[in-house]
C-alpha cells in the first residue's frame, strides 16, 4: 500500500528517520509520531485481533482509551504486553508485535470463533462445559484459557530501574489543554506552588491536535507561550508524560511519569518509570472529554474511528486514516470533522448526519441529513459502508461522533456519582468541594471559550482573576445516537472485550438489568479501557431495554487506575534483594570473619552456624554445642530487643507489662519475666534487669521487639498515663554476645577492668555496669539460655567486633568456639525452654508451665482474661518433652501426636511437635511439644504422626527439660 | 489519608498504625464480678459506620498514641489528639 | 429452563430473545418464614440449602443492592480447605466437597477450578509450621504436600529464587484448592433458590429489626414492614450494624481489604499461590487478568476502596515474588468490606433473641467457606441449633475463652 | 573525669567509599558525609517536666525528637562523656540514653538534597514549611529517620545503626541521576 503520509504540516520532525518494526516488518516513521500514527502513515491499518472473535483491529482513537491497537512493545525482559501503540512515542529501533492471533495476524485461524458466534453471546459459559465434571478443568478452561487474555508477558526480570517520590503543592492541575494550561497559569500567577501534570508526551492538550485559534495567534503557538510561561516560573513543576492515575484520602494523587518509556533503553541512572504520591492542597481536573463511538455494525474494521481521532491524525501527525472519508455523527463537530480533513487534501464522500437539521457549515461537502450508518463493508478494511436506508458509499475510513463524555473518573474515585445532564447527553462529575474541582470539558464545557474561561476561574487563588484570550468557537449542538438498529453486522460496545450492542438488552433480559450486573455478565467496560468509549452506549442501550433514564440506569463505579499502570512503578526501587531494608548486627563483621553463614530473622540478618571445612548445618551445629557445653562457646545475641525504662514509676509500669512482679527486684539483678496479651495469651518473654532504683533495662524476644515496644507506649500513654516512666529502643547502642559454658568465667574475667568475677560478685542473675579493656563501659548480665554457666555482655555497637575479637582471644586457650542460632536452638530445646514455636500467641502461662509465675496480688495486662474458663482448662495443650522411643528415630517439628493405638483423625488429635534438635549431648533427636494435658502424661507412649512426610514413630513424652535436669551447669 | 499528628504536624496513613474503637475503657478493677465488663472491653465493638475516634500509633513519626477522630464511611478525618489527652478527659469525665 | 449447550444452541437460532430471567424480580410478600438480610454468597446458600436440605418454603432473601454486590462480588476467588484448628478443619473441608459438586447441584457453570493452592515458606519456622498444618490437614482426610524448594522451582521457575531477599525455601500445596468465579457463585445460588420458591428481593435494605417478647416478628425495610418467623443475618462487612438493630454489640470490626486485576494476559501462572514473606496472593482467571492481593488497609471502615500504601505494599511483595510481573500492568483496584472477627474465624449461632440468628466474622476468607456457611446455617436455622461442623462458631466462645485463632494475633481484628 | 576515647568503628566504614558517583555531567548534586564518631544522647522528660528540661538543654545542640524529646549531640567528646554530662544535668528532670553507638548520621549537602530526600519522605521539605532547625520523625524506604534540615541545602539524617548500609545503597542510588559525591 502507498504511504498514507500527508505531504505537509504536523508536529513531527520529517528530516529524522526512525526505524521499527511490526510483526517484523521494517517500516520508518519520523520524530513525533506515535507507534499509531507511524504505522497508519505506513498503510499499515490491522494491528490487532479481538478477544473473542478474532476480529481483525486497528486504532479507534489517538490517545490513553485506546481499546483495539494493543501490541507487545519491546523484547526479553523489557517485553511488555498489551501495550497502547496509540500512546507509544516512536523512538529509532522500537520493535513491536501483534497479539492474540495465530498462525499470524492477517490470517488468523482463532477468526471461526466468529462462525459460531451466534451461541457464544454473553455469559454462554455460565451456562454450558458442566458436563461430564471432569471436562472442565481438563478440557474446557485449557482451552478457553489459551483463548482467552491478550498479549504474552516476559518472564524474565525487568532489567530496568523504578523510583518513587512524593511531592507537595498548593494547586495540582491535571491536564494541560486549553482549560488546564489557564488554571495553571491563574495558580501560577499567584506566587502559589503549582504542579501540572499531563498524560501526553507534551503539554498542550487538545491545542496539539486541532487547529484552534486563542488571542489572535493559532492554538499551537497559545500553549507554547503560556508553557514557556510556566516553566520559566520558579513555583512551578511541569510534568509532561506523567498520568494521574488515582485521587485518594487527603487529596492524595498517585502519578507515574514515564522518564524513559520514549527512549529504546533509559539513560544510565535514570528510571524507566517514576511513581509520585502528590500531596495537593486543591487541585483542578482538566482531563477534557472523550469521544463516543457510535454502535453501528462492523464499528470495529479497521478504518473506523472516532472523529476526534481522524483530525488528530492529520493534524498532529501528518496521517491519513485514508483516502477518501465518511464523517458520520448525530452533532455540530462532524462538520468541523469534514473541513479539517478537506484542508489536509483528503476526500470527504460525505457527512451524514443523524439529525434532520444543522447549522454548521459543510464547506461544500455532501451531508446527508437524517441518515444513518448501518453497517461498514470490507473486512480488514473500510471498502464502504451501507446506509439504513440502503444507501451505499464507497471509502475507506469512517469517522464517527456519538457525543462527549466528559473524563471524570479521578472526580469520582472517592465514591461520588456523577450527573446525567440531558443537554450535553453526558454525565458530569459530582461536587467534591473546594478541594478537588473539575473545569472544562471534563466539566461539561464544550466551548473553547468557556474552556479558557473556566480554566483560569477554577486555577484562580483567592479570586484573582487573570486575562482570557479570545477565541474562536466552533458549533455545539448534539442529539443522541447510540445503537443503528438497522446494522446487519455486529455493533460493538465494549471493543476489546467484544460485548456488543445487542448483548446488553439480553443480559436485562435475563435479570441481569442492573449496571453492575449488567457489566459482570457481559463484561463490558471490563477492558484496558475501563469502558471509556463505550460504557456510556450501553447505559443508553440499557435504560432503552429496561425503559428508565439515563440517571436511572447510572454509571458503574470509576476506580484507580485512569489507565493500566506497570508493577514496576509500585513497586520503585524495593525489589529483589532491596524488597526489605537488610538490619545487621554490630557484630557482622566479626561473624563474618569466623564464617558464618547468615539467616533471615524479620529483617534481620543473623549468624546461624559457623561451618569447618567439610561441615553440614548440623554438623556444624553439633560441634558447636559440643564445644559450647564442653568449654566456652560465643554468640551474637544483639537482635534481642533491649529497652530502657526509666522514671520514678519504672517499676509500677513494670508490674503492669508483665504477669510477674518488677517492683521488688533488687538493683544489680535481672529477672525473667513474661507478659501477656489483654486476653491473657503470652505476648512476649525476656529478663528484665534493674540497673538502678529508677532504670530497668528489659530484653524482648528479637521477633516482637516492635510489637513489645508498641505495646509499652501504648499501655503508658493510652491505659495509665499517669505514670512517671520512659521508655526508649536502646537495642541498637549496644553489642551484645552470649558467652556459655564450662570456660565462660575465665574467659571473660581476663576483659574486666578490676571486677573479680565471682559467685558472690557475680551471682545468678546479676546485672551489673562493668568496664572493660581499660575503660569500655559494659554491661555484663549472668544469664542462660543454654543451661551452662553463662553471661552476656553488653558493650556500645562501634566496639562490638573488637570486643568479640578480645573474647575469642581470651577464650583460645580454652578452645573457644562461636555458635550460632542454630546451636543455640539446639541447647534451648535440651534445656526445654520456650521460644517462637511455643510462643504462638495461642499459649498461656500455664501451658507453657509457667502458671506459678502469675500474679495474683496486683492488676496488669491480660489478668483477667485469662481466667477464663476456655484457658484454664487443664485438658488445654501443655508443653512437654518428646524423644523417639527408638533413640535411632527422627521426629520431626510438625508431626501430630495421637495415642499410642489411635487411627489417625482429628478427633484424635492430642498436640503437635513445636521444635525438635539433634541433641548431641544425648545422642538422640529431642523435642517440645504441646500435648493435650501433657504436663499429667510424663512417660506416656504416643504416636509422632507425620502423615505429611510419611513418617510415623513411637515417642515418649518426657519432661521438657532433657538434660541436666538439676541445673547443676548453670551453678557450676 | 493524612492524619494531623499533634506532635509533627499532618501526616499520611502509611506513618501510622491502627488499633481501632478508642471508646472502651479499660475496667478498673480485678473482681471476678467485673468479668462482663473485661470481656466487653477486650472482644466487643460499636464498630459504627459513620464518625468514629480510633486508636493510630504515630509507628513511623513520632511514636505517639492518638486519638483519631474520622469517618468510617467516608474516610475524612476531623481531628487528633493524643492518646494521653484523650484517656485523661475521659477520665476527668468519668 | 435449564442451561446446557442444547439449551444455548437452541437459543441462538432465536437470537437468544426467548432466555427467561434467570431469577424472577418478585414484589416482597407481607410475611415469610424464614427471612435472610444479605444476598450475598451466604445469604443466597442460605436460603437455597434451607429450600434443598431442609424443604422449607416460602423464604425471602433481601438484598440491599444488586445480587452479589458484597464481597462475594469483589473477592479473589480464593477456594482451599488448609486449615489447621479441630474447629475450622473439618467445616472448610465441608465445603471443598460441597464446592467439588456444586454446578451440577444448581445447575450454573461457577467455574470450579481446583488449579492448587501453594503457600511459600521463607523460613525454618515456617517450614515447621506449615508442616503442623499440613499434617492436621492430612490427619483429617485433606490433602497436603510439603514442597522443597526444587519441587517449587519445578513448578514455578519464574519465580526468584537467586536474587531474593527472602529466599523461598519450599511450601506447602493443596492441589484441591483453587479459584471459583465470584459472580457465577452469587447467581448459581440465586437461580437454584429462586427455582425452589425463594423470594429474592433486590434493593431493599432492612433498617430494622422488630423483637416482641424477646422473640423475632418481622423487619423494617425502605420497601415497607415484612413479618416473619425466623431471622438470619448474613451481612459480611455491615454485621455490626445490622446487629445493632437489636442492640447487639458484636465482637467484630470493619476493615476495607483491596484486590486488584491486571490486564488480560495469555496463561502466565497456573494455580493459586501466596507469597510468605509479605502479604500477597494471585491467580490467574479464565479470562486472562492476574487477580491479586494482600493484607486489609489496617483502619476500620466502610468505604470500599482503599489507599495508595498498601497498593504499593501488595505490589511490592508481588514483584518480590515474581520479578517479571514489573513490566506487567494492573487495571483496576477495588475494595470490599471485611467482618474482621477478634479472633479470624467465623461466628453461625444463634442469639440470645428467639428466631434470630447469625452469620458474620468471615474476615478475608468467606468465598471459601460459602457453600459450608450456607449449609451449616440453614441447618441451624432450620433446626434451632447449630450443626456439628458449625458447633465452634458460637458466638459465646469469647467469652468463655474458646477463641479460633489459627494466626494467634488476639484480639486486634486488624492482624489476622 | 577524664574523657577516654577508643577506636570507634562506623557501621558504614566499607561501605561510604569517597569519590564521585552517579551521572558525571556537571556539578555534584549531592555531597553525602558520614558524621561518625558523634555523641547522640536521648533525652526524654518525665512526667511533667517537658518546658524545664527544654530550658535545661539550651546551649546543646539538641534537636526535637518527639513529643519532650531531644537528640542532643555533640562532636568530638569521649566515650560516654555526653551521657554522663547529661546525667548529672538533667538527673530527675529526664531520662538520658546514650545512643552514640546506636544510631548513624548522614549528612547531605547541595542543590537536589532535598529532591533526593524527597524520594523518601512524605515531609514537606519546602523551606516554609521545613525551615532550618527543624526535625522531623519519619520513615524512608521503610527505615525509621530522624531528620533535620541543617542550612539552606543541607540535612542530617539519622537512622538505626543495624539499617545504614541498606539506607546508605537506597539514599545514594536516588541520588545517581543527580551525580553524587561522598566526602
Ligand atoms: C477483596 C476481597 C478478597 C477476598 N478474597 C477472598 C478469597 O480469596 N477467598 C475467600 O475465601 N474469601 C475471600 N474474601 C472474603 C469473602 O469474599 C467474604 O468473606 C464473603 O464473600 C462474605 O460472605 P457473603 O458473600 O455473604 O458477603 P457479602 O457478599 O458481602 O454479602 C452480604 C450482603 O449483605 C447485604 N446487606 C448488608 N446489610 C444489609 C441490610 N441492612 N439489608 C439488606 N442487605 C444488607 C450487602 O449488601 C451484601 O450484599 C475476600 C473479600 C474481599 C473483599
Ligand atoms: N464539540 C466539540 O468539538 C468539542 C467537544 C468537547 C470538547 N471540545 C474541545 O476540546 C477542548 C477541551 O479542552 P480541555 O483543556 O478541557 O481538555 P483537553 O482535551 O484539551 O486536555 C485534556 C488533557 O488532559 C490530559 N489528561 C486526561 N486525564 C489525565 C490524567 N488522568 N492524568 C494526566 N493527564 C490527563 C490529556 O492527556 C489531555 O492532554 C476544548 O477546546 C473544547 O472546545 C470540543
Ligand atoms: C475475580 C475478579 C476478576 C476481575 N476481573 C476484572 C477485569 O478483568 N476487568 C475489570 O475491569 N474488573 C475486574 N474485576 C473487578 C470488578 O470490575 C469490580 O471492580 C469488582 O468486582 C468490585 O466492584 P466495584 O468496583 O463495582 O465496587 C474483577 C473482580 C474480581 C473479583
Ligand atoms: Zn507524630
Amino acid at each position: 500500500m502507498t504511504s498514507y503520509r500527508l505531504d505537509k504540516g504536523g508536529l513531527i520532525d520529517r528530516s529524522t528517520a526512525l526505524r521499527f518494526t511490526f510483526d517484523g516488518a521494517l517500516h520508518v516513521g519520523h520524530q513525533g509520531d506515535t507507534l499509531a500514527s507511524a504505522l497508519l502513515a505506513n498503510g499499515v491499518t490491522l494491528m490487532g485481533r479481538s478477544f473473542k472473535y478474532h476480529r481483525p483491529r486497528s486504532v479507534i482513537t489517538a490517545g490513553a482509551a485506546e481499546p483495539n491497537a494493543l501490541v507487545e512493545l519491546r523484547e526479553g525482559g523489557r517485553k511488555e504486553a498489551n501495550t497502547r501503540a496509540t500512546m507509544v512515542e516512536l523512538y529509532d529501533g522500537l520493535v513491536s508485535k501483534s497479539q492474540n492471533n495465530w498462525p499470524s495476524l492477517d490470517f488468523d485461524v482463532g477468526a471461526i470463533t466468529s462462525l459460531a458466534s451466534s451461541v457464544f453471546v454473553a455469559g454462554f459459559y455460565y451456562k454450558t462445559f458442566m458436563w461430564p465434571k471432569s471436562f472442565w478443568e481438563k478440557i474446557y478452561e485449557p482451552i478457553i484459557r489459551r483463548a482467552a487474555g491478550l498479549g504474552t508477558a516476559s518472564k524474565l526480570p525487568d532489567p530496568d530501574k523504578y523510583e518513587k517520590s512524593y511531592a507537595h503543592c498548593d494547586v495540582l492541575v491535571i491536564g494541560s489543554g486549553p482549560t488546564g494550561l489557564m488554571a495553571a497559569l491563574a495558580a501560577a500567577r499567584s506566587g502559589k506552588r503549582v504542579i501540572l501534570a499531563d498524560e501526553g508526551s507534551a503539554l498542550g492538550g487538545s491545542l496539539l491536535n486541532e487547529q484552534e485559534e486563542i488571542g489572535g495567534q493559532s492554538g499551537l503557538d497559545f500553549a507554547r507561550g503560556v508553557i514557556a510561561e510556566l516553566s520559566s516560573m520558579p513555583n512551578v513543576t511541569l510534568l509532561p508524560r506523567t498520568t494521574i492515575i488515582g485521587w485518594f484520602d487527603g487529596n492524595i494523587f498517585g502519578a507515574v511519569e514515564r522518564v524513559s518509556d520514549h527512549l529504546r533503553v533509559p539513560d544510565p541512572y535514570e528510571p524507566r518509570q517514576r511513581y509520585w504520591k502528590i500531596h495537593a492542597r486543591r487541585a483542578v481536573l482538566a482531563a477534557g472529554a472523550e469521544e463516543r463511538p457510535v454502535a453501528f455494525g462492523g464499528n470495529d474494521m479497521p478504518g473506523v474511528m472516532t472523529a476526534t481521532a481522524m483530525r488528530t491524525y492529520a493534524n498532529r501527525y501528518a496521517a491519513a486514516a485514508g483516502r477518501s472519508v465518511v464523517v458520520f455523527g448525530g452533532n455540530d463537530s462532524i462538520y468541523r470533522t469534514a473541513r479539517v480533513l478537506k484542508s489536509h487534501g483528503i476526500h470527504v464522500e460525505a457527512i451524514v448526519d443523524s439529525r434532520k437539521e444543522s447549522k454548521a457549515d459543510a464547506a461544500g461537502i455532501p451531508v446527508l441529513r437524517g441518515a444513518l450508518v448501518a453497517d461498514a463493508v470490507g473486512g480488514k478494511a473500510v471498502k464502504s459502508v451501507h446506509l439504513a436506508d440502503g444507501t451505499h458509499i464507497n471509502c475507506e475510513a469512517v469517522a464517527m461522533s456519538g457525543g462527549w463524555s466528559p473524563i471524570v473518573n479521578l472526580a469520582c474515585h472517592r465514591g461520588k456519582k456523577p450527573v446525567w445532564d440531558a443537554n450535553l447527553l453526558a454525565f458530569l462529575p459530582p461536587d467534591n468541594g473546594p478541594a478537588f474541582t473539575v473545569a472544562g470539558s471534563a466539566a461539561g464545557k464544550m466551548l473553547l471559550s468557556e474552556c479558557l474561561a473556566d480554566g483560569a476561574a477554577k486555577g484562580a487563588v483567592d479570586g484573582k482573576a487573570i486575562e482570557i484570550p479570545k477565541s474562536r468557537d466552533e458549533a455545539f449542538a448534539i442529539s443522541p445516537l447510540w445503537w443503528v438498529k438497522e446494522s446487519h453486522d455486529k455493533a460493538f460496545i465494549d471493543y476489546q472485550n467484544d460485548s456488543t450492542a445487542k448483548d446488553l438488552p439480553l443480559a436485562a433480559r435475563e435479570g441481569y438489568s442492573d449496571v453492575e450486573l449488567a457489566k459482570r455478565y457481559t463484561t463490558t467496560g471490563m477492558a484496558t479501557d475501563q469502558g471509556k468509549l463505550g460504557n456510556i452506549n450501553a447505559i443508553a442501550i440499557l435504560a432503552e431495554a429496561t425503559g428508565r433514564t439515563m440517571d436511572e440506569v447510572g454509571t458503574t463505579t470509576f476506580r484507580p487506575f485512569y489507565t493500566p499502570v506497570s508493577f514496576g512503578a509500585f513497586t520503585g526501587p524495593f525489589t529483589g534483594h532491596h524488597f526489605q531494608p537488610v538490619r545487621k548486627t554490630p557484630l557482622h563483621d566479626w561473624a563474618e570473619e569466623q564464617g558464618a553463614v547468615f539467616v533471615e530473622t524479620g529483617l534481620w540478618m543473623r549468624s546461624s552456624w559457623f561451618p569447618r571445612e567439610g561441615e553440614d548445618w548440623l554438623a556444624s551445629a553439633s560441634r558447636e554445642v559440643l564445644a559450647t557445653r564442653g568449654a566456652v562457646g560465643i554468640c551474637d545475641v544483639s537482635t534481642l530487643g533491649k529497652i530502657d525504662v526509666q522514671g520514678k514509676d519504672a517499676g509500677q509500669f513494670l508490674d503492669k507489662l508483665y504477669c510477674n512482679t518488677f517492683s521488688t527486684l533488687a538493683v544489680g539483678k535481672a529477672r525473667y519475666g513474661l507478659m501477656l496479651r489483654e486476653d491473657g495469651i503470652v505476648y512476649d518473654d525476656g529478663t528484665t534487669s534493674r540497673l538502678a532504683e529508677d532504670h530497668y533495662v528489659m530484653t524482648t524476644t528479637t521477633a516482637n521487639a516492635a510489637k513489645v515496644m508498641a505495646q509499652m507506649e501504648f499501655a503508658h500513654q493510652a491505659l495509665f498515663p499517669d505514670l512517671d516512666v520512659t521508655y526508649v529502643s536502646v537495642t541498637e547502642q549496644w553489642a551484645q554476645m552470649a558467652v556459655a559454658g564450662p570456660k565462660a568465667r575465665p574467659t571473660l574475667q581476663k576483659l574486666m577492668d578490676g571486677l573479680v568475677m565471682t559467685d558472690e560478685s557475680v551471682p545468678y542473675m546479676a546485672a551489673l555496669e562493668v568496664s572493660i579493656m581499660g575503660g569500655i563501659p559494659a554491661r555484663l548480665f549472668r544469664l542462660s539460655f543454654s543451661g551452662e554457666h553463662a553471661y552476656e555482655l553488653a558493650v556500645p555497637a562501634d566496639y562490638g567486633s573488637m570486643v568479640a575479637r578480645a573474647v575469642m582471644q581470651a577464650g583460645d586457650e580454652f578452645g573457644i568456639t562461636p555458635y550460632g542460632v542454630e546451636a543455640l536452638s539446639i541447647m534451648r530445646i535440651e534445656k526445654g525452654h520456650v521460644a517462637g514455636g511455643e510462643l504462638n500467641g495461642t499459649t498461656t502461662a500455664g501451658d507453657l508451665g509457667m502458671g506459678k509465675m502469675v500474679s495474683t496480688k496486683k492488676d496488669f495486662i491480660g489478668r483477667m482474661m485469662a481466667q477464663r474458663e476456655g484457658l484454664i482448662d487443664p485438658n488445654r495443650q501443655q508443653v512437654v518433652g518428646i524423644r523417639p522411643v527408638d533413640p535411632a528415630d527422627r521426629i520431626r517439628s510438625g508431626a501430630h501426636i495421637l495415642k499410642q493405638d489411635d487411627t489417625p483423625s482429628m478427633a484424635n488429635d492430642q498436640g503437635y511437635i513445636t521444635g525438635v534438635a539433634w541433641s548431641p549431648m544425648l545422642d538422640m533427636w529431642v523435642g517440645l511439644a504441646l500435648l493435650a494435658n501433657g504436663r499429667a502424661r510424663h512417660g506416656e507412649i504416643v504416636q509422632a504422626w507425620d502423615g505429611l512426610r510419611g513418617h510415623r514413630l513411637m515417642a515418649e513424652i518426657c519432661d521438657p527439660m532433657h538434660f541436666d535436669k538439676e541445673n547443676k551447669r548453670l551453678h557450676a | 489519608m493524612l492524619i494531623p499528628c499533634p506532635h509533627c504536624g499532618t501526616r499520611p496513613v502509611e506513618e501510622f498504625t491502627f488499633l481501632g474503637d478508642a471508646a472502651p475503657t479499660r475496667p478498673t478493677t480485678n473482681d471476678p464480678s467485673s468479668m462482663e465488663a473485661w470481656y466487653e472491653y477486650v472482644y466487643l465493638r460499636n464498630n459504627p459506620r459513620g464518625p468514629i475516634e480510633e486508636y493510630a500509633h504515630h509507628s513511623g513519626g513520632c511514636r505517639s498514641w492518638l486519638v483519631v477522630s474520622r469517618n468510617t464511611e467516608t474516610h475524612e478525618v476531623f481531628g487528633a489528639v493524643t492518646a494521653r489527652d484523650f484517656s485523661k478527659a475521659k477520665e476527668a469525665k468519668a | 429452563m435449564r442451561y446446557n449447550v442444547f439449551s444455548l444452541i437452541k437459543n441462538s437460532f432465536s437470537g437468544h430473545k426467548n432466555w427467561e430471567p434467570a431469577w424472577r424480580d418478585p414484589v416482597p410478600q407481607k410475611e415469610y418464614d424464614i427471612i435472610i438480610v444479605g444476598g450475598g454468597g451466604h445469604g443466597l446458600a442460605t436460603a437455597y440449602y434451607l429450600a434443598k436440605e431442609h424443604g422449607l418454603k416460602n423464604i425471602a432473601v433481601l438484598e440491599k443492592g444488586w445480587l452479589g454486590s458484597g464481597n462475594i462480588g469483589r473477592n479473589t476467588t480464593i477456594i482451599r480447605s488448609n486449615y489447621m484448628l479441630p474447629g475450622n478443619n473439618p467445616f472448610y473441608e465441608w465445603s471443598m466437597k460441597l464446592w467439588e459438586n456444586l454446578e451440577q447441584d444448581f445447575n450454573f457453570n461457577a467455574m470450579v477450578s481446583q488449579r492448587g493452592v501453594l503457600n511459600l515458606c521463607h523460613t525454618d519456622a515456617q517450614r515447621d509450621a506449615f508442616a503442623r498444618r499440613g499434617n492436621a490437614m492430612r490427619i483429617d482426610g485433606v490433602d497436603a504436600e510439603l514442597l522443597d524448594r526444587e519441587a517449587v522451582k519445578e513448578m514455578y521457575p519464574f519465580f526468584d529464587y537467586e536474587n531474593a531477599r527472602f529466599p523461598i525455601k519450599g511450601g506447602l500445596l493443596q492441589k484441591r484448592g483453587g479459584t471459583v468465579r465470584h459472580d457465577g457463585v452469587a447467581w448459581g445460588y440465586a437461580r437454584g433458590a429462586d427455582s425452589r420458591g425463594v423470594d429474592i428481593i433486590q434493593h431493599c435494605e432492612v433498617k430494622g429489626i422488630k423483637v416482641e417478647n424477646g422473640k423475632v416478628v418481622g423487619v423494617d425495610t425502605n420497601r415497607g414492614f415484612i413479618k416473619c418467623k425466623k431471622l438470619g443475618l448474613a451481612t459480611a462487612g455491615n454485621s455490626s450494624e445490622t446487629a445493632k438493630m437489636v442492640g447487639m454489640r458484636l465482637p467484630m470490626e470493619s476493615h476495607v481489604l483491596q484486590a486488584f486485576v491486571s490486564e488480560g494476559l495469555k496463561p502466565y501462572i497456573d494455580g493459586v499461590v501466596t507469597f510468605g514473606a509479605g502479604h500477597f496472593y494471585v491467580s490467574q482467571s479464565d479470562k486472562g487478568g492476574l487477580v491479586f492481593g494482600g493484607d486489609i488497609d489496617g483502619y476500620n471502615s466502610y468505604a470500599r476502596r482503599g489507599n495508595l500504601p498498601m497498593v504499593e505494599h501488595v505490589i511490592e511483595a508481588g514483584v518480590a515474588m515474581i520479578p517479571s510481573l514489573s513490566r506487567v500492568r494492573v487495571l483496576r483496584s477495588w475494595g470490599g468490606i471485611m467482618d474482621m472477627s477478634m479472633d479470624g474465624s467465623p461466628i453461625i449461632d444463634k442469639t440470645h433473641i428467639e428466631g434470630l440468628y447469625l452469620n458474620a466474622g468471615w474476615c478475608y476468607g468467606g468465598f471459601k467457606a460459602t457453600p459450608a456457611s450456607g449449609w451449616c446455617f440453614a441447618y441451624t436455622i432450620a433446626k434451632d441449633e447449630p450443626h456439628k461442623l458449625n458447633a465452634a462458631y458460637r458466638l459465646d466462645r469469647f467469652k468463655t475463652g474458646h477463641m479460633l485463632d489459627e494466626k494467634g494475633q488476639g484480639a486486634t481484628p486488624n492482624l489476622h | 573525669m577524664t574523657e577516654r576515647t577508643f577506636n570507634r568503628v562506623s557501621p558504614l566504614q566499607d561501605v561510604a567509599l569517597q569519590g564521585r558517583f552517579g551521572a558525571d555531567k556537571g556539578a555534584v548534586g549531592v555531597s553525602f558525609t558520614v558524621r561518625h564518631p558523634m555523641s547522640i544522647v536521648t533525652v526524654i522528660a518525665r512526667a511533667g517536666q517537658g518546658a524545664a528540661t527544654a530550658a535545661a538543654l539550651k546551649g546543646h545542640d539538641a534537636q526535637w525528637a518527639g513529643s519532650d524529646q531531644w537528640f542532643v549531640l555533640a562532636e568530638n567528646r569521649g566515650e560516654g562523656a555526653l551521657y554522663r554530662e547529661l546525667k548529672a544535668k538533667l538527673g530527675g528532670l529526664a531520662s538520658v540514653s546514650d545512643q552514640s553507638h546506636g544510631r548513624v548520621i548522614i549528612r547531605l549537602v547541595g542543590p537536589r538534597a532535598r529532591a533526593v530526600l524527597a524520594k523518601g519522605t512524605p515531609v514537606d521539605l519546602h523551606p516554609d514549611a521545613f525551615p532550618v532547625g527543624k526535625s522531623a520523625l519519619t520513615q524512608m524506604a521503610h527505615v525509621g529517620v530522624h531528620l533535620t534540615r541543617v542550612g539552606a541545602d543541607s540535612y542530617d539524617v539519622s537512622v538505626f545503626r543495624g539499617f545504614s548500609e541498606s539506607f546508605w545503597e537506597w539514599i545514594t542510588e536516588q541520588a545517581e541521576e543527580f551525580g553524587y559525591q561522598v566526602i
